[in-house]
């Protein structure tokens, strides 16, 4: 399909100058509103963290598990700062935060900064892949159930009910069975090349999938009813063209909005999938930081998340408004 | 084909152990469960062929610190054997052979002990090994800020080192201790390069030097840690196979925290070699011709449940005894661990000669639990069906760790609450996180409770026995969750680490643990379960016979 | 009168059906009253079956779901066993039905938390004006930034694990979602014609808000708690896998997969029964959930 | 223009008689148990325009698609003869239909705004057929789609292309989907509703840039409700009434001497040019008037009551304005800090008793009045006065107490009804709002008489009591919401656009039903739409607003017949009339 832009010039420059307009001033707020919801999400996390029974000092000293001395207990409380009243290191904390700094993980022997960096490729590889794929099989669902007839549309919804409703540990632990017990195709770990990266990926996408195909199938049948599918065919255009130009582009805009929700729940869906197949990344990191109360790397992964969730809201925006140009925007919904 | 030992089956268990001092008994030794039967190899005749990459499935913990004098749990243990090498090792008869040391000598009043080291052995970082390098080692166990727990402990008598000769190192001890070989055996008294251990803790932890058969090449967080061959290799016990260097080119040592998964890797060939393998997989493993079983039960205590005999109602020992009879423990292990563990009516691991066996003081019979209850005063019944005593319900609180407790376990305390409910016992199982359950310990809000201790020797019963062990440290934690405060107890075990002659010490340890079994201070279960499954392609794999950990410097790939 | 009697009968012409547009009766605004579907019907039995389970499990499944017989563990499904059994030789028919309460509890509670909380929030942010409305919509930003499964495990971390922890961890978890869902419906309430009309009438503020604008915008709550149920029901299995949920030996049906889950090379039937309870349960939810939407959007 | 475009153009007008551009004999639709269009036959020729009009229902629209093959789901169409430009469609496959529709026939369908996608530019809504139907490429499509919009007089067609339905003005995006519809210059377009939803200023231009493609040699079907707008253009004009084409003739013929009732129906039904008072629909008794004892009790109260309204209605104050805007002004912030004034400098008066007309196109600032008028919204200078005592400047509180004098009718008047509520408990409320004794119960059953009557006086049965409003037809609706209105007893009632969304004949209905009501009741109505011919059949005063301002305000007589102000001038012009 080639761009009918006659004057790619002047018409596209005033689209980008209209577009930039309206981005533009969202954008700052927006990043007003990120750093607001980041030192909220940091200063819950902080005192939600400290409400756990357990002394940190211990948690440095190797868990509660160690027969640590009162003096390694006094010195690491000194050298951590514990020994400050709660006002005091809450500042301190955020002190190091405004400048970057996520400060020393309690267990792990290093900084956090570099342990969430190397953790958080793969749990957003993970969830980049997983929410890919996601749409395209709410996506490939939706066009096939679509003008087949009502038992084709029935089974659709059927199975998006059902995919959505699959609770991400045992859809693991079947697809293990089946695709690397049974059939022995698939390894059920996490393996150096993209092979491994297949049941985990769709463990975490086909529940979502069916909660996007669910939304997109309401949005699509509305579509379909609407006037300008109907000049669409009276233009002499096919199913697949009345799908793919118009109704599919109508039927995402809600399931773009909903992306943002989306990778937050894969985020959650991490922690399990992560800690099923063995997979490297800050689910199992948070899971592991928050059982042996390690606050910073709880607070760094937090915030780490909080940030990709942000930045992946702002993302759906922005592509919302790019599939949906009207100037009416509707904010991403956060709709369950 | 010659399986290796399925002598013994057994139980599992899961993560990190804490671990206690070692004691040494001098000459007396362990044997493990592997006799005769040290390679999990199936085709004995084929001849080891050098190469390739062996992968190892652990569902431990990860370890946040690849230094096992830092902290010190079984994690840490299994990987270090990897790398680490001690002064001294166990043969499989539970003889201490050399390693490191090539002799040793101790004085009459047993207060100090002499090693003279092997010749020519370097560090991998080319450091040599000599009587300054051991000096370094014990110093580094001994300082506070290394924070170790395990190795610490071992060394507690230790008072002062000295290099004798380049070769020959000197300890000074407080007093005697016939466990300090068996204590030195111990992986997490393993010797490091002096050099590397002047690097900051951070870099110490991520990549610890020794004299072994592999070295760190990396470790990827949450993924992986890669080990290389150490090609310069020289120093392999005294009861290895070969010489030089091992046969692996590399072990890739991976965290697989979820069973089904860890499991499924090996049937799909994914790894090679995996732990903590759970009951029904190691009976589908003995069925199967590509899998092999290794079994290594851990030295030590028995897996078993320990009464609170601190509060009531354990404080009465008809309770305890009543509860002990009212639970049906055999019939739980046979249907829960297919064959893989066997019933232990001991406070000693199966593989500690000194062990004692009562069975009939642990007789299921809830007829006799009834008359009990009904004499010590719970004789009252609720609505519920539980017993009361002025109106208190027989209440028992049991915290499970779901990090120590495999779901078989976990299952056989299901097994347990449900039995013991017929005699009348509310007994309440909680699963808790391995911080959330130590909280419970340390805040006394337990009246049962299981928590495993793997040790050399029969030393290990002071620590969980003698009162000492029920003052808690500060952070809480305590070795006596039995709570058992008898002076007669402390006596038999203080003179028993202490005396030199073996006749004299197992007599001692015998009365001891009549004291205890016969007190009904802990019901047995089960040996500290240690599974291993291997795909037939691993030839050569053992156990140590120290803490049962896996040794690959003999193992080879047959693909 | 009589003039307007006549515009009486005028205006009950025939001809006065404009709103039929041009006559298509296919269109989907004609049918939905009609009856209920097969799917309809068959979520309704299956939800009458679950109400039967949590409220006397003993008539569907006579059985003790706890009595233990270690000599006939990890049995296949088979006649005297429907659902097979446990390890520790339990009847698994029995617990799943055992667990239906259990399990419905969790679920229900959790969404009533949920949607109470998500109800009391977004009203709150819809009503009070425009200060309200952006301390509670940037308090939920907050909320939506945290992970649900972190949220929930916080939770569990600070007041322990057990069933009652999981509800209300459940419930705060999906409280934000909510929140924002009945926000937006109370704002689009809000600005609607009628509401105008109301105020044109002279209907005081208090009176629109609580005659029109408070029912409007939370009739959709029935369905967005039954969608919900179903949701709540497998967050709280995933809890459980976590083990961090129900505690032994309740037959909850998270517990029971998470249990069932590491003999699932041996013994297929311990994970596979409570998981196709969850699921179907979900789904029930769902399709009830959605025939309630359908008879009200066209009631 | 294309090279086809061009031979037709020269296509001699003589001859032999040249293919029908369509022919279609005894078209039959059912959907179901259900006939819509019975026995339907047309027959157009190229250069023709044909219009089919009829009320919603009559089966129009569905004969329309049906000559596309898009008659709908579960649709069974049969027919002797349907035939494009001599060339039978009688069971055509899809995909066969699928290459003739955009080639050899093209569909303009009402409100351009749902109609082109409005997320795609015109530009590639228009290139669509040119892709499916032709070789060109994208260039050249391109080339070709600015042809046809130069064609069908959008202006610029190069700063259009890129833009989408919404950027567009109504006039412009109907343009555009005309030119999607003439890409590939089928020999048949078919308009359905092509200009309902416009101003009528544009309309006309609409209806000016059809009549010139048809002119070009193009086959027009055009579909409508309105007779007078399609007695300007078309040669043949068809209408249908229940399935049927009941009358078929030329312009002259159908609305000189209409021969079926329903013509004649709808002819009187239209307002245009029909004086003040009087009536639009005929008087048809064939109903007897509702006789049970509840509603004469009803009845009986209510004309007590309204004798009572009747003498109270005595001002106490001396004012004889009901309504007085004086300066309004009122500005909304656009969305990059650009300034709108929806209403500049507006003052209007409203005598008692009478109707004061507010007419003006989409954007001229009536619905603000309105909203004004209202006090909803609040001027940013300016004042309305109600009964010559402050309204816009009270505050709420105070004003609420005011607000039963004001009653509002509403175009959409389904959407002003809380969706959970019933005819009766709508009224109810109403009743109570106004009446205290009701709201607090202690008079509930004066409050159900009181329902009853208010039924009555907008002519309803009451067995509509317990329906839903979603239930009703439009009609019925309006009836309901101007009951609602009545139910204060208000001495002013507010209508903005009360009748456009309605047929004509029931629009006619309603308009009676005011008229009748204001002389009944006293009432004096403030009528604000967008309809020259509804305005001038219901005012006694007009003001016409364009662009925020009132550019002419006096008595309807002297407004449309004498308009001094251009813009007023050039409304008039392009009212479409009847002959």
């Amino acid at each position: 399909m080639a761009e009918p832009l006659t004057d790619a010039r002047s018409t596209g420059g005033q689209r980008v100058r209209r577009l930039g307009a309206r981005i533009g001033w969202p954008l700052t707020r927006r990043i007003g509103g990120a750093v607001f919801v980041l030192w909220a999400v940091a200063t819950l996390t902080f005192f939600a963290v400290r409400l756990i029974p357990g002394d940190p000092a211990q948690a440095i000293l190797g868990g509660p598990g160690s027969q640590t001395s009162p003096e390694a207990l006094a010195a690491v409380r000194a050298e951590y700062g514990l020994d400050q009243p709660v006002i005091v290191q809450y500042l301190a904390q955020l002190g190091r935060l405004a400048t970057g700094d996520l400060g020393r993980s309690y267990a792990l022997n290093m900084d956090v900064g570099p342990l969430v960096l190397s953790q958080l490729g793969g749990t957003l590889l993970l969830a980049v892949l997983a929410l890919t794929v996601a749409w395209i099989l709410a996506l490939g669902l939706a066009t096939w159930s679509t003008g087949r007839g009502r038992v084709a549309r029935r089974i659709g919804s059927g199975l998006e009910i059902v995919a959505a409703a699959l609770p991400h540990f045992w859809l693991a632990t079947t697809l293990i069975v089946v695709a690397s017990v049974w059939w022995g195709i698939l390894p059920p770990i996490s393996t150096a090349d993209a092979r491994g990266l297949v049941l985990p990926v769709l463990t975490l996408a086909i529940p979502l999938a069916g909660f996007l195909g669910q939304v997109m199938r309401e949005s699509l049948t509305t579509a379909l009813e609407s006037p300008f599918v109907l000049s669409a065919r009276a233009r002499g255009e096919g199913e697949r063209g009345v799908l793919w130009r118009h109704a599919l582009r109508h039927a995402a805009l809600p399931a773009i909005g909903l992306s943002g929700w989306a990778f937050g729940s894969l985020i959650s869906g991490a922690v399990v999938v992560e800690t099923v197949f063995a997979r490297p990344g800050l689910g199992r990191t948070l899971l592991n930081a928050v059982t042996v109360r390690d606050v910073p790397v709880v607070i760094g992964v937090v915030m780490v998340v909080a940030l990709a969730y942000i930045l992946m809201t702002i993302l759906s925006d922005l592509a919302s408004r790019l599939a949906d140009p009207r100037p009416t925007t509707s904010t991403a919904g956060g709709a369950q | 084909m010659p399986r290796p030992a399925l002598v013994r089956s057994v139980p599992l268990l899961s993560t990190r152990r804490p671990l206690g001092v070692a004691l040494a008994a001098g000459v007396t030794v362990l044997g493990l469960a592997l006799t005769g039967c040290t390679s999990a190899a199936p085709q004995a005749s084929s001849t080891p062929t050098a190469g390739g990459t062996l992968t190892y499935a652990s569902g431990d913990a990860e370890p946040t610190c690849l230094d096992p004098h830092v902290g010190g749990n079984y994690p840490q243990a299994l990987v270090s054997t990897q790398y680490l090498e001690s002064l001294v090792s166990l043969d499989s008869d539970g003889t201490v052979i050399p390693w490191l040391a090539d002799s040793w000598t101790v004085s009459d009043d047993g207060l100090t002990w002499e090693f003279t080291l092997r010749d020519g052995v370097t560090f991998s970082d080319g450091t040599p090994l000599d009587a300054a390098a051991v000096q370094a080692n014990i110093a580094h166990l001994q300082d506070p800020a290394t924070g170790s727990s395990t190795g610490y402990l071992a060394l507690a008598k230790v008072t002062g080192t000295e290099a004798v000769s380049d070769s020959v190192v000197r300890l000074t001890l407080a007093q005697p201790d016939s466990a300090l070989l068996e204590s030195l055996s111990q992986p997490w008294l393993g010797i490091e390069s002096p050099t590397a251990l002047e690097r900051s803790q951070d870099d110490n932890c991520a990549a610890p030097v020794g004299t072994g058969p592999f070295v760190v090449d990396s470790w990827v967080k949450q993924n992986a840690i890669t080990l290389v061959r150490n090609d310069d290799y020289t120093s392999p016990p005294a009861d290895a196979e070969h010489d030089g260097p091992a046969y692996l080119e590399k072990i890739v040592w991976r965290f697989i925290p979820d069973s089904a998964s860890r499991y499924a890797a090996l049937q799909a060939g994914e790894v090679d070699v995996i732990d903590n393998a759970q009951p029904d997989t190691i009976a589908q493993a003995g069925q199967s011709d590509s899998i092999v079983h290794l079994d290594a039960p851990r030295p030590g205590a028995s897996n078993r449940i320990e009464l609170n005999s601190g509060k009531a109602p354990f404080n009465d020992a008809a309770v305890r005894e009543a509860f002990i009879r009212s639970a049906n423990v055999d019939d739980a292990v046979a249907s829960l661990f297919q064959g893989s563990a066997e019933r232990s009516y001991s406070a000693l691991s199966s593989v500690e000669p000194l062990g004692t066996s009562r069975p009939e003081l642990f007789d299921y019979d809830p007829a006799a639990a009834a008359t009990l209850l009904d004499d010590a005063g719970w004789s009252e019944k609720d609505a519920d069906g539980y017993r009361t005593k002025d109106g208190v319900r027989l209440t028992v609180v049991f915290p499970v760790s779901t990090n120590q407790s495999i779901p078989a376990e976990q299952s056989l305390f299901e097994q347990i609450q449900a039995t013991a409910k017929a005699t009348g016992f509310d007994v309440q199982l909680t699963k808790l996180d391995l911080s959330s359950w130590y909280t419970a310990l340390g805040s006394n809000a337990y009246d049962a409770v299981s928590a495993p201790y793997t040790k050399v020797g029969p030393d290990v019963l002071r620590i969980l026995f003698h009162s000492d062990g029920i003052t808690p440290a500060p952070s809480g934690y305590f070795a006596n969750h039995a709570q058992v405060n008898d002076p007669e107890l402390d006596a038999l075990l203080t003179q028993a680490g202490q005396t030199g002659d073996a006749d004299e010490r197992a007599t001692l340890y015998a009365d001891a643990q009549e004291r205890i079994l016969e007190g009904f201070y802990i019901l047995p279960l089960y040996d500290q379960q240690n599974h291993f499954l291997l795909g037939t392609a691993v030839q050569g794999a053992r156990a140590l016979p120290t803490v049962s950990t896996p040794t690959f410097y003999d193992a080879w790939l047959n693909r | 009168m009589s003039e307007l009697e006549i515009t009486a009968a005028a205006s009950a012409r025939p001809g006065d059906q404009d709103d039929q547009q041009d006559g298509r009766p296919g269109s989907p605004s004609s049918g939905p009253r009609a009856r209920p579907s097969v799917v309809e019907i068959a979520a309704g039995l299956l939800a009458l079956f679950l109400l039967v389970a949590a409220i006397a499990p003993r008539l569907l499944a006579p059985g003790d779901p706890l009595a233990i017989d270690p000599l006939s563990a990890f049995g296949a499904p088979s006649w005297s066993h429907w659902f097979g059994t446990d390890e520790s030789g339990r009847d698994i028919y029995t617990r799943v039905i055992d667990g239906a309460r259990d399990s419905l509890v969790i679920g229900v509670s959790a969404t009533l938390i949920g949607l109470g909380l998500g109800a009391v929030l977004g009203t709150v942010a819809g009503t009070l004006g425009t200060a309200v409305d952006f301390t509670v919509n940037r308090f939920l930003e907050v909320l939506f930034a945290f992970p649900g499964l972190l949220l929930a495990l916080l939770f569990i971390l600070v007041f322990g694990p057990g069933a009652g922890s999981a509800i209300v961890a459940v419930g705060l978890s999906t409280a934000p979602g909510y929140a924002r869902i009945i926000r937006a419906q109370l704002l689009r309430v809000r600005s609607s014609a009628f509401v105008e009309a109301a105020t044109v009438q002279g209907l005081g503020r208090g009176r629109i808000l609580a005659r029109h604008i408070l029912p409007n915008t939370l009739a959709p709550l029935l369905v967005l708690g039954t969608l919900g149920v179903g949701q709540a029901i497998v967050w709280a299995a995933a809890l459980s896998y976590l083990g961090l949920g129900a505690q032994p030996p309740a037959a909850e049906w998270g517990a029971m997969l998470a249990a069932g889950r590491t003999y699932i090379t041996s013994a297929w039937w311990m994970s596979f029964f409570p998981g196709l309870f969850i699921v179907l349960t979900a789904v029930c939810a769902t399709a009830l959930g959605r025939a309630i939407e359908r008879r009200m959007r066209h009631a | 223009m294309s090279a086809a475009d061009a031979t037709r153009l020269a296509a001699p007008a003589g001859g032999p008689p040249p293919v029908p551009a369509l022919a279609v004999r005894n078209l039959s639709v059912g959907f179901g148990s259900q006939t819509v269009v019975r026995g339907v036959s047309l027959e157009l020729a190229p250069g023709e325009c044909l219009a089919i009009v009829g009320e919603s229902g009559s089966g129009k629209s569905v004969t329309a698609r049906s000559l596309l093959g898009l008659a709908g789901a579960g649709a069974q169409v049969s027919a002797d003869e349907l035939s494009l430009t001599g060339e039978s469609v009688l069971g055509l496959s899809e995909s066969a239909w699928r290459r003739r529709r955009g080639r050899d026939v093209g569909l303009v369908l009402q409100d351009a705004l749902a109609s082109l996608d409005p997320l795609r530019p015109i530009a590639r809504e228009i290139g669509d057929s040119l892709r499916l139907h032709t070789r060109l490429d994208g260039a050249e499509r391109d080339r070709r789609v600015l042809e046809v919009l130069a064609a069908v007089g959008l202006p610029d067609p190069e700063l259009y292309a890129g833009r989408r339905s919404g950027e567009l003005s109504g006039g412009q995006r109907q343009r555009a989907l005309i030119a999607a519809a003439l890409a590939l210059d089928p020999p048949l377009l078919i308009a359905d509703e092509p200009t309902t939803a416009l101003d009528v200023t544009v309309q006309a231009q609409v209806l000016d840039l059809l009549e010139e493609i048809r002119d070009r040699g193009t086959a027009i079907l055009l579909i409508s409700h309105d007779l007078a707008v399609v007695s300007r253009i078309a040669d043949r004009i068809a209408v249908m009434h229940d399935g049927r084409i009941v009358e078929t003739g030329t312009p002259n013929e159908v609305l000189g001497h209409p021969s079926h009732p329903e013509t004649r129906r709808m002819l009187a039904a239209v307002p245009v040019d029909k004086p003040r008072g009087s009536r639009l629909a005929p008087v048809i008794a064939t109903q007897p008037p509702p006789a049970t004892e509840q509603i004469d009790d009803a009845e009986r109260l209510f004309v007590a009551e309204r004798t009572r309204a009747a003498t109270g209605m005595t001002p106490a104050t001396g004012s004889d304005l009901a309504l007085e805007g004086i300066g309004l002004n009122k500005t909304f912030r656009g969305p990059h800090g650009t300034v709108q004034h929806a209403v500049a400098d507006v003052s209007f008066s409203l005598p008692r008793g009478r109707t004061l007309g507010i007419v003006g196109e989409s954007g001229s600032g009536k619905t603000t009045t309105a909203r004004l008028a209202l006090a909803l919204t609040a001027a940013d200078s300016g004042e309305v006065r109600l009964l010559g005592e402050p309204w816009s400047a009270l505050p709420e509180k105070q004003r609420r107490a005011r607000r039963r004098l004001v009653g509002a009718v509403y175009q959409d008047v389904l959407a002003s009804f809380d969706p959970r509520l019933s005819v009766r408990e709508i009224l109810r409320h109403a009743v109570a709002v106004a009446a205290p004794d009701v709201r607090d119960g202690t008079n509930r059953r004066a409050g159900e008489a009181r329902v009853g009557a208010l039924l009555n006086d907008v002519g309803l049965s009451p067995t509509l009591l317990d329906r839903r409003p979603t239930d009703l037809s439009g009609g019925q609706r309006q009836r309901v919401g101007i009951a609602r209105a009545l139910a204060s007893r208000p001495q002013i009632l507010i209508c903005d656009e009360p009748v456009s969304a309605l047929d004509v004949s029931v629009q006619a209905q309603v308009l009676d039903l005011l008229d009748e009501l204001q002389r009944e009741l006293a009432l004096s109505l403030l009528f604000i739409s967008h309809d020259l011919g509804v305005i001038q059949h219901v005012s006694d005063q007009v003001a016409v607003m364009h662009a925020g301002r009132i550019v002419e305000t006096g008595s309807a007589e002297q407004v449309f017949a004498a308009p001094t102000h251009p813009y007023t001038q050039a409304l008039l012009a392009a009212v479409p009339r009847l002959l």
